[in-house]
């Protein structure tokens, strides 16, 4: 018995599991590969072609022109190669987590500063 | 023979690094946060230890979900910090000890952990920052040198907390039957609570951290009740690498005394712990 | 419910490659062990099971030094065969069941197994040998899917025949515990005594090997007692390939029946022995 | 306590452990890179270059050289990747068992035939 047989939804919470990281491997390959700085620049040069390299789905696509994180996720994106997506949009993780909350940004730090009291 | 003679738990995220590029140490934001690890500076200073044992995560840098491992351990000459998309400086090399990481792996599979061994390992900020943190302004990390233990805290199915204790507490048997007169430090980092993704972004439960922090120090076998989803429910999806001060902690063994102990919220998105732990 | 239906004990070295590609089974050589195989062919015929999880160890195709896992498990849709740089022929691609890799994956990290997840992974004679040795001629396979289990036994330390038999265990729990009707067949591949490299190279261990089956089969606790250097004293360096035997023995619940044993030597530089095995 | 704590030789046979590995990694690494036919080429094309592109020692290049593989095993060598030379050099794993024992092929395969009896 895993702790992943408990499908028991957790609130704003995606787990990346077998599931999702099958889902999302293009679309998280995709963002590996901006470790790299060519990578980046390709991808700048021509999103919609480097997204057809890495083989995502047109949602996927979609998402990621929509800069839309939440929906990436529930496509199979994992955070840690998503941050390396967000670096390419100058995003840092204060920006997206306002993003994904529909916070402002100064919402969201505000959140984060009442979290300590 | 090899002595563990304390551990430090610290935060690893990229924020602290920007921020000491840019020289922000006394800037209100960091202030608290960075003047916390003065008696850890001092503690590092006087000891001098010879070897850092460092628990932390990879992030997508050196590994990728075409073959993720639960537990990896480094035994290389030096590990390089490359770059990791987002603008974060590289880092000078940190030295290994080739030697005293294969007596570890060859515990470590003795006792049953099925570890990937790692002869080339590049790290992200999940051991450079704690390096910059440590040994500030020293590019040479006041000649200590390292071994990288990777627990994986991406994707599911991940190492309770329990075992990644256990893990620790098999690495500290090796290093004391290790044979030569060398001094470790063990480094935990990462944590406390997060969340990074999804809808709860931003989550952190200070409540949590500090009951936590609380047990790891006094009983942490406490702590073997909880599951990898336990953590994620109470202290959010990144609340996970929690289980990097689970190993550093069975990696102290005997009586425990925690010499200092620090707690942010927030650094960037998470509470940041900063604790040091001596032993008998 | 997934049900183990039985297992099958063979050799998977390159030569049976190239033996099937040039055509030789009925050459003096090589009659007496394709013959040893019909039992086996019959049995899966009648039998068809839906999948095979496959013991074997990757020979330095898609696993380098830089990252050497103990335990690896495949849980890819498909499984490509590469050059190995000797001539062998590549075979068609092995199709896998990722849905079932991944329940497996989950029960092995809940038990204590730091496996290393492949979502991408090449296979070499390890594994493509035994798949043409079992479906002869047949570029599906019998419809079959396979999980690959790869165990490290190239650099040492490697695990314990212990260690490897309780990962069949795990294994088969969580098979036993996947709910869908599929039956389930494990294939055990390499050894038996056998050294390829140095002064040694070409020994071969006819006792012990007759040792070993037998205990397997009636009595595996028995051969725990073995450390890897006591296998590789008595069975030759890569006689430790008997591991993979270990891991598809463990994977084999309640009381086992012997249906069908062939050995023979020398087969390339080996003994090989062929097995099939029930359970009730 | 290891079962590779117990140093005592084990008669003909090198245990490919972190000490070799050290020694070897970039003769191994040389090795693995021929499963690539290009490298291979690239091998065949210029022994001495390939060589040093993979930073081997003197000791190690000479071991190449001369096709000494006992010598590569003491340097390093892992027989998996070691096969992949043989590979090259067209020879099969018992040519490769005669080569290392001082037998001919025939009587290397004689030696195999009488572990049978
Ligand atoms: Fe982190
Ligand atoms: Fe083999």
């Amino acid at each position: 018995m895993s702790y992943l047989d408990d499908k028991t939804p957790i609130p704003g919470t995606i787990l990346f599991d077998g599931q999702k990281s099958r889902m999302g491997y293009g679309l998280n390959k995709m963002c590996y590969s901006f470790n790299d700085e060519s990578a980046r620049n390709e991808f700048k040069a021509d999103e919609d072609a480097y997204c057809t390299k890495y083989k995502l789905s047109d949602e996927q696509k979609k998402a990621v022109k929509d800069r839309d994180l939440i929906a990436m996720l529930e496509l199979g994106g994992s955070i840690y190669y998503m941050a390396k997506f967000a670096g390419i949009l100058k995003l840092n993780m204060q920006d997206i987590g306002a993003l994904q909350t529909g916070l402002t940004l100064d919402e969201f730090k505000q959140k984060l500063v009442d979290a300590g009291k | 023979m090899a002595k563990i003679i304390g551990a430090v738990g610290s935060s690893h995220i990229p924020a602290i690094g920007l921020a000491i590029a840019k020289k922000q140490q006394q800037e209100p934001y960091w202030k608290g946060f960075f003047d916390g690890h003065i008696p850890i500076w001092n503690w590092l200073k006087e000891k001098k230890p010879d070897i850092a044992v460092v628990f932390y995560n990879d992030h997508g840098l050196e590994f990728f979900l075409d073959k993720k491992p639960t537990f990896s351990i480094g035994a290389a000459e030096e590990y390089i910090s490359y770059d990791e998309g987002w603008g974060l400086a590289t880092i000078p090399p940190i030295k290994g000890d080739p030697e005293l990481s294969w007596h570890i792996c060859n515990t470590l599979v003795e006792d049953e952990f099925d570890i990937t061994i790692c002869q080339e390992l590049g790290v992200d900020h999940g051991l450079t920052v704690p390096m910059q943190l440590m040994f500030p302004g020293d590019p040479n990390y006041g000649g200590i040198k390292v071994i990288p233990v990777i627990i994986n805290c991406e994707l599911h199915p991940m190492p309770s907390p329990k075992r990644c204790y256990k893990l620790g507490q098999s690495i500290a048997r090796a290093i004391q039957s290790y044979d030569q007169d060398l001094d470790v430090v063990i480094f935990g980092t990462g944590g406390l609570s997060h969340q990074l993704d999804g809808q709860n972004a931003g989550y952190i439960n200070k409540e949590f951290d500090l009951m936590c922090l609380d047990k790891l120090v006094n009983d942490p076998e406490y702590l073997f009740k909880f599951s990898v989803r336990d953590i994620i429910e109470n202290a959010g999806a990144q609340g996970i690498e929690f289980n990097m001060w689970m190993g550093m902690r069975g990696a102290l063994p005997g009586k425990v005394e925690q010499l200092h102990f620090n707690y942010t919220i927030p650094i960037s998105n998470t509470a940041a712990g900063t604790m040091l732990l001596s032993h008998e």
